[in-house]
């Protein structure tokens, strides 16, 4: 049986579970291939970061508000194990807000950069920061709607706590990515 | 783990289900299973076209293909190239993870049905989808993908260098969406076999087709993701204008085939291994005594799938990378010899001291098993670094490659259609014709494919429209021409299949739930099983899976299923 | 907060990110060479990322199943970067 | 069987190569033959026959192991075999370049093999250089240094005879050697799918003999102002 503290953890709980981490498995080799195919083209010399035209200053906004989406979503399931239906909804459209005011400024910094000259085809760096950071966003944009949706549910009362647990995980892992793009693309 | 018993009974029967539900938006496993089936034998109807067109040039260049037309240089790069790409993604992938593994996972772990019925259906849409946009490219102005399957580029990622628009771009996508499709499906199996298993069949009851289904799924998931990574950036490439991979802006094509290989060398053993488990599957039951080295079995599949990662670059000694990677490389990927050979050992000592019976699905496995062995020594020679250096991208290449994915595809898939037919269908299927089928497509097999070592030895390089125009390789034309000539008996030998499936689907003998006298758990369901597969109770396991003639019991075979020992009968 | 009882654990990891976050935005002044603000950055980076992993996605209570298939693709990861160098690195 | 079916070989290394797919054609007959016959002979001897049941062999006891696992011991210790023999022949045709006088770019495009050489001053982009399309001379009996490249897609540069292959890529530029032992023409063609042309994109080595490659060089560069 599932060593978790959690309760619920069976039958459509640990299909969820297990399912989303194999997925995410997958995932893990998705940003990984392409994240290593930039990493080796910066040590190699092709991809050199242009520091100057990177508004770093959003980027930080951008990663305090995803790790803290990421804490709203973790109480969100705290409060969904807890039975506490509100709180959860709470937390869960605070995690919604965050998301979208990630895409917002991510959008923000695209367009500045583009009206600059910088645009995917202007080098290989500007190509690799372009795909990296945009299949991250749109990882962001699905789980902005998935935990909408959750969201939505949750107030017509069809919530089951394990999908906020599986939606979670899914958002903690595109979290993650974040953690690594932002020192690896904005401030090395 | 939690096992199916709480199973929420979202899924009831819908027997009175319309033609909609029962066909279209299905999400019963078992007719999942045959829409692979049928989308899979589809393809392949168009893969083998292709390789008639293909091979019909290679004897008689530049000469009309009856039914098709005329093949030009242009042309025959669009036909090599899909026929690559169908076969292996499109026919290999539908019928053998496809089809056998979502007929077969729940079935034979005791569950009602996949762990994501839905999710399921989705799959298998989203690759009929990307099959039908594969088919698109075909028609397309400016014609089909013709940068070879492997798509390296630059050829591929600029359409000057083809003179082909959309229809690369819309074979990336076709690749896309069948990745989705399979990276949704694996999920699918994963979570169901490590979940949804029946009361008392732990890991080591498993059949081994589950362990090889489940090893192929890992690996597709763990492989898949860095060439979708090198997709997005080819895609790019085309769509956009970035240079990931074009030199003149900065970019490395080579970076393409270590992405590519990365994925493709455990592709390969994603369509090999549940061949090689269907083949398991087949002989115990058709010697009547246990596989030959269970756990050997299993650790020589997972080392084997482990070590698949480490050997890409196999594909690559003479591709411009890093020499001095050419002997690591090498000597993992000789090394990947040593768990196949102990498969390919166990399955041949699994034999020793049995009761032989050589009916259809044996003789197919059999086969498997005395193809992939000649399929797999030929690959030492190309897993050499050195000899490698004469022997890659020639005919050599392309003997050794249909071997092993032949044996694979055609003789491991067959060995599981003959075998689960009539679990599948409910009849049987005809024996003269199967007899018919059988015989022609290995006799057919071999002589279209073995005399291609030679003329790859002598010098043919892969992907040449006419090989009239080399000194070194005209004098062996006749090669050509006999191999071309074995293609269409191989073709005419297939066609007896189709005629064979569709005719038993009406005319065969209604098949009992056990007619082979196997001791899986699949076989305690009706043939073919019912919604829900099971009945009002879930079958308990109190066995390992391959118990034939077990000293002292008064039949040759105990059931995996607890209490159907007693039955024993062939009802 | 609507009398909700937040989750101790989560906040100091919340806090502990965003701690980790600030000194990776001010590493760069830090009066070291370039090489160390860069493997300090990806250090706290790392450490963000299990700190996530072992407490958000709780692979501290998960069971060694979980922990291999969020392992392993990490391992490959890093095998495949590996491999690379030699083509793409050493090469220029 | 297989080996006759090897074009003649040329080059000093080649003999190196062929003597590797000697070692591994014989090392995987042998297997071939072995367990092929296993298999026809268990399926021949285990036949079904009335009134004899098939034993209960489980092959989980290290008793019933060792039949498998000391063949695998066999195919290992062949591997490393090949691998010992194998690294060797590697180093010499791919790692160590030879020294050589003569300096030739190889030069893969569509549809055609540019062959340059830098004339009698020995350096490459001065007025004396000269180049080829589709031919590529050398003298016999000395090794040659090659710079292989390619201008627009990945081509492969194949020499059948002298048992080289390496594929050209733009961007890079891949140092090789060759040498012949045999005056001669032998066909290069490429053996990499490069586009529509790709069927037919070969050129012609001509290999003269030590006294004739001093006239052919005198010919070539007779007019070239010093």
């Amino acid at each position: 049986m599932s060593a978790t503290t959690h309760a619920h953890a069976t039958g459509a709980a640990e299909r969820g579970k297990v399912a989303i981490w194999w997925f995410l498995a997958s995932e893990i080799m998705l940003f990984g291939g392409l994240i290593s195919s930039f990493v080796i083209s910066r040590l190699g010399g092709g991809a050199q970061v242009d520091h100057g035209h990177l508004n770093v200053t959003v980027a930080a906004v951008n990663t305090f508000i995803l790790l803290s989406s990421s804490y709203t979503m973790v109480e969100a399931f705290g409060c969904a194990e807890r039975g506490d239906r509100r709180a959860m909804r709470l937390f869960l459209g605070l995690t919604v807000l965050g998301g979208l005011a990630f895409l917002g400024l991510k959008a923000y910094e695209y367009t500045g950069e583009i009206l600059h000259g910088f645009t995917p085809w202007a080098g290989t760096f500007w190509s690799f920061y372009y795909t990296m950071t945009g299949l991250h966003a749109l990882h962001v944009l699905i789980g902005v709607i998935a935990n909408a949706t959750l969201c939505v549910a949750a107030r017509l009362g069809l919530e089951r706590p394990y999908r906020v647990e599986v939606a979670g995980l899914y958002w903690h892992f595109v979290d993650i990515v974040w953690i690594f793009l932002f020192p690896l693309v904005y401030l090395s | 783990m939690s096992h199916a018993a709480t199973l929420p009974r979202v899924h009831e029967p819908h027997e009175a289900a319309g033609f909609f539900r029962t066909y279209l938006y299905a999400t019963d496993h078992k007719t999942i299973a045959k829409q692979y089936l049928l989308l899979g034998l589809l393809m392949a109807v168009v893969g083998g076209f292709l390789s008639y067109a293909m091979r019909w040039q290679l004897a008689w260049p530049d000469t009309e293909v009856p039914g098709f037309g005329f093949v030009g240089p242009e042309t025959y790069n669009a036909l090599v190239t899909n026929h690559g790409t169908v076969m292996v993604f499109f026919v290999a992938m539908p019928i053998l993870l496809g089809s056998f593994g979502n007929f077969l996972i729940p079935l034979m772990i005791g569950a009602r049905d996949m762990a994501f019925p839905r999710l399921n259906a989705l799959s298998f849409w989203l690759l009929a989808l990307g099959s039908a946009v594969l088919c698109a490219s075909f028609v397309v102005p400016g014609g089909a993908a013709s940068a070879g399957w492997t798509g390296y580029p630059p050829l591929s990622a600029k359409a000057e260098y083809t003179g082909v628009h959309w229809g690369l771009t819309l074979w990336l996508l076709a690749h896309a969406i069948e990745f989705a499709a399979f990276l949704l499906g694996g999920v699918n199996f994963l979570t169901t076999i490590v979940t949804m298993r029946a009361p008392g069949l732990t890991v080591g009851r498993l059949p081994l087709l589950i362990w090889q289904l489940a090893t192929a799924s890992i690996l597709f998931l763990l492989s898949v993701g860095p060439l979708i990574a090198g997709a997005v950036m080819l895609l790019m490439d085309r769509l956009v204008g970035t240079g990931f991979f074009l030199p003149e802006r900065g970019g490395e094509p080579l970076l393409w085939q270590h992405l590519f290989w990365f994925f493709g060398h455990p592709e390969v053993y994603v369509v090999l291994l549940p061949a090689l488990g269907a083949s398991l599957e087949v002989y115990p039951v058709f010697a009547r005594k246990p596989i030959f080295g269970y756990r050997l079995i299993v650790w020589a599949t997972i080392v084997a799938g482990a070590l698949s990662f480490i050997v890409w670059a196999h594909h690559m000694f003479v591709s411009g990378m890093d020499p001095r990677l050419a002997m690591p490389f090498s000597i993992t990927t000789i090394l990947i010899s040593v768990p196949f050979a102990l498969a390919v050992f166990t399955m041949i000592a699994s034999l020793y001291r049995g009761s032989i019976a050589l009916e259809l699905p044996m003789l197919w496995a059999l086969a498997f098993l005395a193809m992939f062995i000649t399929g797999g020594l030929t690959g030492i020679f190309l897993g050499s670094a050195p000899s490698d250096i004469y022997l890659n991208g020639t005919y050599f290449v392309v003997a050794h490659f249909h071997y092993t994915l032949i044996s694979a595809v055609i003789f491991g898939g067959f060995a599981g259609i003959y075998y689960w037919f009539p679990k599948m269908f409910g009849r049987m299927l005809g024996t003269r014709l199967g007899q018919l089928h059988f015989w022609s497509t290995l006799a057919f097999f071999n002589l279209t494919f073995f005399p291609l070592h030679w003329i790859g030895i002598a010098g043919m390089v892969r992907r040449i429209a006419n090989p009239l125009q080399y000194d070194l390789v005209a004098p062996h034309q006749w090669i050509n021409v006999f191999s071309t000539v074995s293609l269409l008996g191989l073709i005419a030998g297939q066609a007896v299949f189709f005629l064979n499936f569709f005719l038993s689907q009406f005319r065969g003998r209604p098949a009992p739930a056990n007619p082979w006298q196997a001791t899986t758990l699949e076989w305690t369901a009706p043939s073919p099983p019912p919604h829900g597969n099971w009945g009002a109770a879930l079958p308990a396991v109190e066995r390992g899976p391959y118990e034939y003639s077990v000293p002292g019991a008064a039949q040759d075979w105990l059931p995996q299923r607890a209490g159907a020992a007693v039955l024993g009968s062939r009802s | 907060m609507n009398g909700t009882v937040l989750t101790r654990g989560y906040v100091v990891i919340w806090g502990w990110l965003l701690v980790l976050m600030t000194l990776s935005l001010f590493a760069n002044t830090l009066p070291v060479s370039r090489p160390a603000i860069v493997t300090l950055m990806f250090v706290v980076a790392a450490v963000k990322a299990v700190l996530v992993a072992l407490h958000f996605m709780h692979l501290r209570v998960e069971r060694w199943l979980i922990y291999a298939i969020a392992i392993v693709p990490v391992l490959l990861v890093f095998g495949l970067m590996l491999a690379l160098f030699p083509d793409f690195v050493f090469a220029r | 069987m297989f080996l006759s079916w090897l074009p003649e070989n040329v080059s000093s290394f080649g003999r190196d190569i062929d003597g590797i797919i000697a070692l591994i054609w014989y090392v995987t007959l042998a297997w071939f033959v072995a367990t092929m016959g296993t298999l026809l002979v268990f399926i021949v001897r285990y036949r079904r026959r009335p009134g004899r049941p098939a034993g209960y062999v489980k092959g989980d006891r290290w008793r019933e192991a060792v039949w498998v696992l000391v063949p695998c011991v066999l195919v290992l210790v062949l591997d490393f075999w090949m691998d010992f023999k194998g690294a060797p022949v590697w180093a010499k045709v791919k790692i160590d370049v030879p020294q050589s006088d003569l300096h030739i770019k190889v030069t893969g495009k569509q549809f055609n093999w540019v062959v340059s050489y830098p004339g009698p001053d020995g350096t490459f982009d001065t007025a004396d250089d000269k180049t080829f399309l589709d031919e590529l001379h050398i003298p016999a009996g000395k090794p040659v240094r090659l710079t292989l490249g390619a201008q627009d897609v990945i081509h492969s540069f194949f020499l059948p005879n002298l048992r080289v292959k390496q594929d050209v890529l733009p961007g890079r530029a891949i140092p090789a050697w060759i040498d012949a032992m045999k005056p001669g023409t032998y066909e290069l063609p490429c053996a990499a799918l490069c586009g529509m042309g790709h069927s037919g994109m070969k050129a012609t080595l001509v290999v003269h003999a030590a006294a004739d490659w001093d006239t052919w060089v005198a010919a070539q560069w007779s007019g070239a102002k010093q």
